[in-house]
């Protein structure tokens, strides 16, 4: 059963997209999306008999992959409760992607190749959660990101898309680095790839020092901040963020599978699967943390300014991510693992929904040019309120168990930095109801901005800095041209997702808060997180004082009211704000700089050093002093040679006498020795 | 028959296929049709005798098999072939990559087929005989043998540069071969013989083992290429026609690497160790600085070039990590850059077939009309990037898991190579395949034919079966290479710990 | 003072020097080259000769013998391509023979 | 004293020659007419008879008419050679003569007698032996370096060789007569035996003297700047005559004497040799680059090469003069091949020595061109064509004398050489044709022929070469 | 000083300010004199060391034929001397220098000359038993025969060379042809016809 549902997303890509053009658009639609629901009802099953059964852990192994002297590497199917969880997210939303991306790409010629990359993207993932050693997690980690590289990528003929999808994989790829090293570092010190010898190893490791890098360090430290490095990477944490907001160039369905539910979770999927590791590593988790909430907050202020739909909701993303991140830095791994499966939920969610409004709006994705809309698409806002009740942790929706149970636990922890994170995601679920119900606000309410001036110039105000943020759809759609703007609500295809989504965004928290969290945590867990000695954090985080329960509400109503106040009765106020406030309100729009920051430390750089080292180093020194260098040298040693050779018989015997006389010359000074 | 055995049939083989070619007459578009067909058909039935061959050979053990030999130039030079673990692969790798070549050439050459098809098969018997030859001279007879047809091959059917290339080529090479012609020689003064069987157990003196390990280095730092005598490998690869370009990087690079395995390593193994530092700051030089380098190149083949100087530095890094993982990785990185280099200057010879210009801005937005291409075209781009689940990962990451055991600041530098192969291999991708097809030279470009297919189907098979089933490869040389660094470290009177030494 | 081998010797000596600056100072007629071989051949001849009597040994004086033979050989070849080129060229200048070069 | 017979056997090669060019010379002055090819042909076939009559001789070393010649499995070798040069130059130079109108009678003649003169110079026992069969070879060679007598090159070319040769020559005895005065000998055994109670300083000026004189004769730097010039300035096939049979007697004397006269001076000649060896193999590599007359970068390359042979006599060993003489013999194949490629570049009536006039051989003499570059790479040593084995020979020894410093300069000149070999080969290949050449006769073609299989097909059965240089080289010691 | 030293002076001094004047002086023709002067000085010297034979060759053949050959030569080719006069000392500095070290060196070393130790012993005829011709004529044809014979080929050589570069058949000249008179037949000789009686020929 395990076997089938990681590879039955494999035959989709493969029938989709070997055969793909043979069989037509539709056909390989159904193909893919029916193989991942049976997936996706088959997780369930594995989940309820993993994790709510006692199916209990098993791990089929289906082959041997590398064998190198003392290093084993198997394909092997690890399944535990952290597993099943996964599958669930992973095939449950990919399923439902596939099913809403019938409707949403139904123009596009190019849809068995979308739905093969969106099958081969499930596949790799699954192979991520379901891998039983590091390099296998490797292989998943990677499969993700050459599919998330091509879906981003999807309309190859958009300039931004091809550059969002090169970054994506690039940052993607130095996060890689990290994770690359922490496995060397990590065979290096255990002779093991596989997760349970490493798992072994990892306590008699513990407190012992590595001299390494001309450095004496801790070595659960150094491998756990190497993996962190990967995990940063693939979750879009604090400084390798910025893929992700471009990666929004991708089809929005693909935002949603891949940028909100599941890929970006395999961070947080990463460490918890490396919690015994992690708990030998008090310092790296404090990283974790520090790191996690600066995201938090970090990416809530970015998120404040944003005029894109789905830019909005990625910098949601990212922030999510990092309260997830905080979660695992204080040791409540499960807490992580749970906000994770809600947010999926609610995020996958919120983004479906902005793809059905963007479809409404014949993809415009600039909210200054929507409004009103609440009247024309009535279904999609309804949704995307619930998604936004649910992100937003209105009590009983399934973020508010997670989130909230984060805050807290952020502040029951003892761990350095733990406090800095609490303020932090204190504030950052403040930001996010702001600007969750911005979002809502400016597309849903108001007036209709797209009545007047759809599909005219859209640069007009606030110098609209983010280059590849405009949504104007530059691949043809001829069924649309030009005509005036009518927004229609989505076809049932794409609503159907929206409705099921919805009910987890409403439900899941409320139906597993128990299993994962709560009191059912031991029997649904099974062993497959690992609890320090030390770590008592899901013991200490119920008894955190009472205000601290309820910071997170009080939060999200300010935030709320906020938002209202400034975008459905002042809506004056937001312009006014950010005039007066013009450097910060950049600061923020350009998303702390970080994109020109990169640009100016690291890419133009490389392309400088690049040029360099090929004219100068490689064309001037290499070549000019070696090869081309000594050619010229020759050919004029060859002259002066040649020059010698004057024709002159006189000087001719002048050079056999001076021959002579140098023989003569030197054996007379130089004595004949014997 | 006449005494000799399956591997000078391999070798000779080809020759038989030239002899005939030599003897079809005219100039008629039959002709060359024969030509053509007799060509394939020997590299055909090269292959399948290699397959045989391989049939034959026992993975278990690491000793030389089906060995023979014969007096040749006497006093202690013999005519004595064999393979083990480590030479078989590239042995397969070369007869399995020579079809593909003269497929590749099947058009594209116009002029001069025959002269293009009789080169193209001694090169054959050159490169098949380094790999098996037994004798260090028979072995530097083939390895430089090579030179001769592929100077003409770049010279007479290579681009623009065409001379400059070949002459840089050539000049560059011969260089290098020269010094270890010396040093050959000196091997043959102490020992007496030039059988390798023979050299492999003879302990060299130490003061003496440095001069020679540096003469070997200068041949196939040059022949791998190393940074910084790389220079002469984008020049070569950029006026060579397809096929060459193929030859270069899928084999005849791969003869430097042999070297050191064959050589280097097991014959100076104290010298190797002390140069090994030296080596290493060489490749990851080479990984970063070529790999920068190949981010700003305006040409695909010198894109492709310089990345092959990239991935040819994670092979002599892990060769002097001298453990099991850095030796078995370099060989499966070689393999596996044999397969995907070659296959990626086959792609590069498909669209110069059609446009002949080899500027990335002449491209742009090929998927459109070329959907099957741009598919090939990803594979091989990501097999070079070192995906997991190609080829190219394994390799890499072997590569790198070894050195870094060996040099954890090695292994640090050298994986920002995967950070910089990403951006190089996509930049090009996306320069060539997406985009606006809006160039009206490109319009017109059709898709691959059934030929061209044929050419990339296999490899891209190969390269995503060897992805997720590297054991084949694995397995042949394991044996030969835990014997390698059993003796490495008995010479060297280590006994290398099996994990990283904690205090 | 007694007359010894060293006095041929030096004088041979000089005569050889003498012959080798004939053949490389002059520029402007060949003749003068070839009569300078004469002159070496001749200092050769003395070192034979004085050798010869010296060593008591008759060697030399046969060695001397056939070194004057072919001495004459010699020059009746040289003159005859002198002649052959002052024929082709019209000049026997020693500066004149530079047609190839290089 | 030697019974006369015996004498006369181990000196046949000489008496067949000897008589057989005074026969011919009678033929010649009564038959008078011009164009008859008689001549040529008896002189061919004398050679030929002189190098079959050798093999008769397979006693052992034999030294024979007073201490002055020996015949000994070294100069048997060496003799081979050089007959065989001598009778490819005269096969590759009838067709030259004729279309050059100097076909006169006296060519083959004088090329018999040159012949005889190496011959009597390979096996000189004495240095009265040395300078007479040096003088013999060399006014005949000055002779027929001027042979083309109404051409004003070859006049300058004879006359240049005979004023260099002839100080020269004068050097070479100026260096004898010391030596005698040393040794109170002439012969090179005595000279031997008289040294080993170790050099003086006067000796050791003997020495270099007479190493100038033969250096010349092996046109070493830098007593090889009449090379250049006389090869470009000879009738062709002479100039193939000089590169080919009297590279051998000049390099086989200079092996001779140095082996059996001066063992006891080997750090002394070693130095000359080493020097010279260094100063040829680069000028020769050098001087090359930039030349446009094929013929002139022959001898620039035969100057290379000649250092590259003095490598293995640097190495004063067994195993060096081995290598001298399978370099020779692989030498002598690649430069017969080659000057039989050039004597087949003809346009019309008339032969053209420019290096750009081979622009396209390749495409309308497949064959020619084909074992041009052959050759070409051969010279450069690139295996496994034969002149990469002359190297490995050659070098090989310098190793084992120690002498790495040699080896590795050897080999940079190698790779400079390489570039204008290269350069001739891209001419053939790769440029765009020129105007095609006649088709060459049957000789010639067979020449080309045969020296193209040799190179080719050496390492496929190297082992009577080796295994006769080997035997003549261990005659020596 | 004994009288053969003063002749040994005498005869030195004389060749070789003969031998710098051939270098030296503007006209071949004194050249060649003084290239004669050279030789009977060096012939004296001959004398002097006791070997008369190769005195009298050397005169006899260098004086009476060499020589003599040079002045034909000189003669025959009419070219303009005083034209041919300048330049002459403008590379002497240079030339001159390696010229002087040469010698000096030479002089250094051969000033003290020492034969190898031991080999005073000969295996030629003792010069004092007979005269110094008849002593080469006892050698010359029976040990020496080779070099005799080889001498021969060189001289034979020498022949051949110069006739065939400077024998010009030039076309035009009437030749006697002895064996073509001999050969002549009466046919073709003589034409006999018949002439009829007061026609004339």
């Amino acid at each position: 059963m395990y076997t089938a549902i990681v590879f039955l997303p494999l035959v989709g890509f493969l029938i989709a997209g070997i055969f793909g053009r043979q069989l037509g658009p539709r056909p390989s639609e159904l193909v893919t999306t029916i193989l991942l629901v049976v997936a996706a009802i088959l997780s369930w099953i594995a989940f309820i008999n993993v994790g709510l059964g006692n199916a209990g852990s098993s791990v089929p192994v289906l082959g041997n992959w590398i064998t190198s002297g003392g290093l084993k590497i198997d394909w092997a199917l690890r399944i535990d409760t952290l597993t099943v969880v996964m599958l669930v997210v992973v095939n449950t939303v990919s399923a439902l992607v596939h099913l809403y991306s019938m409707g949403y790409m139904h123009e596009d010629p190019h849809r068995p190749r979308f739905f093969a990359y969106l099958s081969l993207f499930t596949f790799a993932m699954l192979m991520l959660v379901t891998s039983n050693n590091l390099v296998q997690m490797f292989f998943g980690w990677e499969g993700v990101g050459l599919a998330s590289y091509l879906l981003i990528g999807f309309w190859y003929e958009r300039p931004s898309a091809n550059a969002a999808a090169i970054k994506a994989f690039v940052v993607n790829r130095v996060g890689d680095f990290g994770f690359s090293l922490g496995i060397f570092l990590l065979f290096a010190l255990t002779g093991s790839v596989a997760l349970d010898q490493v798992f072994a190893a990892a306590p008699g490791l513990a407190g012992k020092t590595l001299h390494i890098f001309g450095l004496n360090v801790d070595p659960m430290t150094l491998v756990c901040l190497l993996l962190f490095v990967g995990a940063c990477g693939k979750s879009a944490q604090f400084l390798l963020h910025t893929w992700l907001p471009d990666a929004m160039e991708g089809p929005t369905p693909v935002s949603a599978l891949i940028h909100a539910a599941t890929m970006v979770t395999a961070g947080v999927f990463m460490i918890a699967r490396m919690s015994p590791l992690f708990e030998y590593a008090p310092v790296a988790l404090s990283v974790v943390t520090v790191i996690g909430a600066t995201t938090a907050f970090f990416a809530a202020t970015v998120g404040l300014v944003q005029n894109d739909i789905k830019r909005v909701i990625a910098y949601s993303t990212c922030s999510q991510l990092g309260y997830m991140f905080v979660a695992l830095g204080v040791g409540a791994y499960n807490l992580a693992i749970f906000h994770l499966f809600t947010h999926a939920f609610f995020k996958a969610l919120l983004f479906l929904g902005a793809g059905s409004v963007i479809h409404a709006m014949h993809h415009e994705q600039d909210m200054r040019k929507m409004g009103g809309l609440a009247k024309h698409i009535p279904v999609t806002f309804w949704m995307m309120t619930i998604g936004t009740f649910a992100l937003t942790g209105l009590p009983l929706t399934a973020g508010f168990f997670s989130k909230d149970a984060i805050i807290e636990a952020a502040f029951a922890s003892q761990r350095p930095g733990a406090l800095y994170a609490f303020l932090l995601v204190v504030i950052a679920a403040g930001l996010t109801s702001f600007y969750s119900w911005r979002l809502v606000f400016l597309t849903f309410f108001g007036k209709e901005r797209w009545a007047a001036d759809a599909h005219d110039d859209h640069a007009h105000d606030h110098g609209h800095a983010a280059p590849a943020a405009h949504g104007h759809d530059d691949h043809a759609h001829d069924d649309h041209g030009h005509g005036p703007l009518q927004p229609h609500e989505s076809p049932q295809i794409m609503l159907i997702p929206l409705y099921v989504l919805a009910a987890g965004a409403l439900f899941a928290g409320l139906l597993f808060r128990d299993a994962f969290i709560g009191e059912g945590l031991e029997g649904f867990w099974k062993k497959a997180l690992f609890f320090g000695p030390d770590n008592h954090i899901l013991h200490d985080m119920h008894n955190v004082p009472e205000f601290v329960a309820h910071v997170a509400t009080y939060m999200m109503l300010g935030g709320f009211i906020v938002a209202t106040l400034m975008y459905v009765f002042y809506t004056d106020a937001p312009r006014k704000l950010a005039e007066r406030h013009g450097m910060l309100y950049r600061f923020l729009l350009n998303k702390w700089y970080f994109d020109e920051l990169y640009d100016r430390i690291f890419v133009r750089p490389a392309f400088w050093l690049g040029r360099l080292f090929w004219k100068e180093g490689d064309g001037r020194i290499i070549d000019g002093l070696g090869p081309d260098g000594i050619s010229a040298r020759v050919i004029d040693v060859a002259g002066r040679v040649v020059k010698l050779q004057t024709g002159y018989v006189y000087h001719y015997a002048f050079a056999m006498l001076i021959g002579v006389a140098a023989f003569i010359t030197w054996y007379l000074l130089g004595g004949v020795h014997n | 028959m006449f005494g000799f055995g399956l591997l000078s049939g391999l070798i000779f083989l080809p020759l038989v296929g030239a002899a005939f070619i030599l003897l079809l007459r005219g100039e008629s578009e039959a002709t060359l049709s024969n030509v053509r067909w007799a060509a394939l058909l020997t590299t055909v039935v090269t292959f399948l005798l290699s397959l045989y061959a391989w049939s034959l050979f026992d993975t278990n053990s690491s000793a030389f098999q089906l060995v023979e030999e014969k007096s040749w130039l006497g006093s202690g030079l013999i005519y004595k072939l064999g393979v083990d673990g480590m030479s078989m692969p590239f042995v397969l790798l070369t007869t399995f990559l020579m079809p593909f070549c003269i497929l590749a050439s099947w058009e594209s050459i116009t002029f001069r087929v025959k002269e293009y098809m009789i080169a193209f098969l001694v090169l054959e018997t050159l490169m098949i005989g380094v790999f098996c030859a037994l004798d260090l001279v028979l072995f530097y007879l083939f390895f430089e043998g090579g030179l001769i047809p592929m100077f003409l091959i770049i010279g007479i059917w290579g681009g623009k540069r065409r001379i400059y290339a070949s002459f840089k080529f050539f000049l560059y090479t011969l260089l290098g071969s020269l010094l270890m012609l010396l040093a050959i020689m000196a091997m043959y003064g102490v020992a007496g013989t030039t059988d390798i069987t023979v050299l492999l157990k003879t302990t060299f003196p130490s003061s003496m083992q440095k001069w020679l390990w540096l003469a070997f280095f200068a041949s196939f730092a040059v022949k791998m290429p190393m940074w910084p005598v790389h220079t002469w490998l984008p020049d070569a690869h950029v006026e060579a026609p397809t096929a060459g370009s193929v030859i270069l990087a899928g084999i005849l690079l791969k003869m430097g690497g042999y070297g050191f395995i064959r050589f280097s390593l097991p014959m100076f193994p104290e010298a190797s160790q002390y140069f090994a530092p030296f080596v290493w700051t060489l490749s990851v030089i080479a990984i970063v600085y070529t790999s920068l380098v190949a981010l700003v190149q305006e040409d695909m083949k010198k894109l492709i070039a310089y990345s092959s100087v990239a991935h040819m530095g994670f092979v002599t890094m892990g060769l002097f990590a001298m453990n099991q993982q850095g030796v078995q990785g370099a060989i499966y990185q070689m393999i596996s850059h044999g397969l995907v280099s070659g296959a990626l200057f086959l792609c590069v010879g498909v669209v110069y077939d059609r446009l002949h210009t080899r500027e990335i801005a002449a491209y742009g937005g090929l998927v459109r009309n070329m959907p099957l291409y741009a598919v090939a075209f990803m594979i091989f781009t990501m097999a070079n990037v070192g995906l997991p689940g190609t080829s190219g990962f394994v390799g890499e990451f072997l590569t790198l898991i070894g050195t870094f055991f060996a040099n954890a600041w090695v292994g640090l530098i050298a994986t920002t190579g995967v950070i910089l192969s990403a951006a190089y291999a996509l930049y090009l991708y996306r320069r060539v395949i997406f985009g606006v097809l809006d160039k009206p030279s490109l319009m017109k470009m059709q898709d691959l034919n059934a030929r061209e297919i044929a050419c990339l189907a296999p490899l891209a098979l190969l390269v995503i079966y060897y992805g997720v089933q590297p054991g084949p490869i694995l397995s042949a040389c394991a044996a030969s290479v835990d014997l390698l660094i059993k003796n490495y470290q008995t010479a060297l009177g280590l006994t290398k710990a099996a994990t990283l030494a904690l205090h | 003072m007694e007359i010894g081998l060293t006095h041929y010797l030096i004088v041979a000596a000089i005569l050889f020097t003498i012959g080798i600056a004939g053949i490389i100072l002059n520029r402007k007629n060949i003749i003068i080259i070839l009569m300078s071989v004469e002159l070496i051949l001749l200092s050769v001849n003395i070192n034979l000769v004085a050798f010869s009597t010296f060593l008591g040994d008759l060697t030399g004086q046969v060695f001397s013998l056939f070194i004057l033979t072919v001495a004459a050989a010699e020059a009746a070849i040289g003159l005859a391509i002198l002649v052959t080129y002052f024929r082709n060229r019209g000049s026997i200048a020693v500066e004149d023979i530079n047609m190839m070069k290089g | 004293m030697t019974p006369l017979s015996f004498a006369l056997a181990h000196s046949l090669p000489e008496i067949v020659l000897a008589i057989g060019a005074l026969v011919l010379l009678m033929m010649g002055a009564l038959r008078r007419p011009k164009g008859d090819w008689i001549i040529s042909e008896c002189a061919i076939a004398l050679l030929g008879l002189a190098a079959l009559s050798m093999l008769f001789q397979v006693g052992p070393t034999a030294i024979i008419w007073d201490g002055a010649f020996i015949d000994d499995a070294f100069a048997r070798f060496m003799k081979f050679l050089a007959l065989g040069g001598a009778m490819v130059s005269l096969i590759l130079s009838r067709e030259f003569m004729a279309r050059e109108q100097i076909d006169f009678f006296e060519f083959p003649i004088l090329v018999l007698l040159a012949t005889l003169g190496m011959l009597m110079l390979i096996s000189a026992q004495s240095l009265i032996a040395l300078y007479l069969g040096l003088e013999l070879m060399s006014l005949a060679l000055y002779v027929i370096a001027a042979f083309h007598r109404t051409n004003l090159r070859a006049s300058e070319a004879g006359l240049k060789y005979f004023v260099l040769g002839a100080l020269s020559s004068g050097m070479l005895l100026y260096g004898a007569s010391l030596l005698y005065g040393f040794a109170g000998t002439v012969s090179f055994t005595g000279i031997g035996e008289a040294l080993k109670g170790g050099p003086s300083i006067g000796v050791v000026f003997g020495l270099v003297f007479v190493m100038a004189g033969l250096a010349f004769k092996m046109s070493v730097v830098p007593f090889h700047m009449w090379t250049p010039d006389v090869y470009e300035g000879a009738p062709t096939p002479v100039t193939t005559f000089f590169a080919s049979a009297a590279k051998m007697a000049a390099v086989a004397i200079t092996v001779r004497i140095v082996m059996t006269a001066f063992p006891g001076m080997k750090l002394q000649w070693q130095q000359i040799v080493v020097f010279i060896s260094i100063l040829s193999m680069a000028i020769g590599a050098f001087g090359a680059i930039g030349q446009t007359n094929i013929k002139r970068l022959m001898a620039y390359s035969s100057i290379g090469h000649m250092g590259f042979a003095l490598v293995g006599l640097a190495a004063g060993t067994e195993q060096g003069v081995f290598g001298v003489l399978v370099y020779m013999a692989i030498y002598l194949a690649m430069t017969l091949g080659t000057f039989a490629v050039i004597l087949s570049m003809r346009v019309g009536n008339t032969y053209v020595e420019n290096i750009g006039d081979l622009a396209g051989l390749s495409r309308n003499h497949k064959f020619m061109a084909f074992v041009m570059a052959m050759m070409m790479f051969s010279l450069a040593g690139i295996p496994p064509l034969a002149g990469f084995f002359a190297k490995w020979y050659v070098f090989l020894a310098a190793i084992k004398a120690n002498l790495y410093w040699l080896a590795v300069i050897g080999m940079l000149a190698s790779v400079v050489s390489a570039f204008y070999y290269l350069r001739v080969i891209k001419i053939m290949y790769l440029d765009e044709p020129a105007r095609p050449f006649e088709k060459a006769n049957w000789e010639v073609s067979a020449i080309v022929a045969l020296g193209g299989l040799f190179v080719v097909l050496f390492w496929v059965y190297p082992a009577p070469l080796v295994n006769a240089a080997s035997l003549a080289a261990k005659s020596l010691f | 000083m004994t009288v053969a030293a003063a002749f040994f002076y005498l005869f030195s001094i004389i060749m070789l300010a003969s031998a710098f004047m051939v270098i030296a002086a503007r006209n071949p023709v004194h050249s060649v004199l003084f290239l004669i002067l050279v030789f009977v000085n060096a012939a004296g010297l001959f004398i002097l060391a006791g070997a008369e034979f190769l005195a009298m060759i050397l005169v006899v053949v260098y004086v009476g034929a060499v020589a003599v050959l040079f002045l034909f030569v000189v003669m025959m080719l009419d070219v303009d001397f005083a034209e041919l006069k300048q330049g002459f000392l403008q590379y002497l500095p240079l030339g001159a220098l390696i010229g002087i070290v040469v010698a000096i060196e030479l002089i250094m070393v051969l000033g003290g000359w020492t034969a190898a130790p031991g080999i005073k012993a000969t295996n030629a005829p003792q010069i004092t038993a007979l005269s110094n011709t008849e002593a080469l004529g006892l050698v010359l044809y029976t040990r020496h025969v080779y070099f005799f014979q080889a001498a021969g080929l060189v001289l034979l050589t020498a022949m051949i060379g110069a006739i065939v570069l400077t024998l010009h058949h030039k076309p035009g000249v009437k030749r006697q042809d002895i064996s073509q008179q001999n050969a002549r037949t009466r046919e073709e000789a003589v034409e006999v016809r018949k002439v009829p009686s007061r026609t004339g020929v």
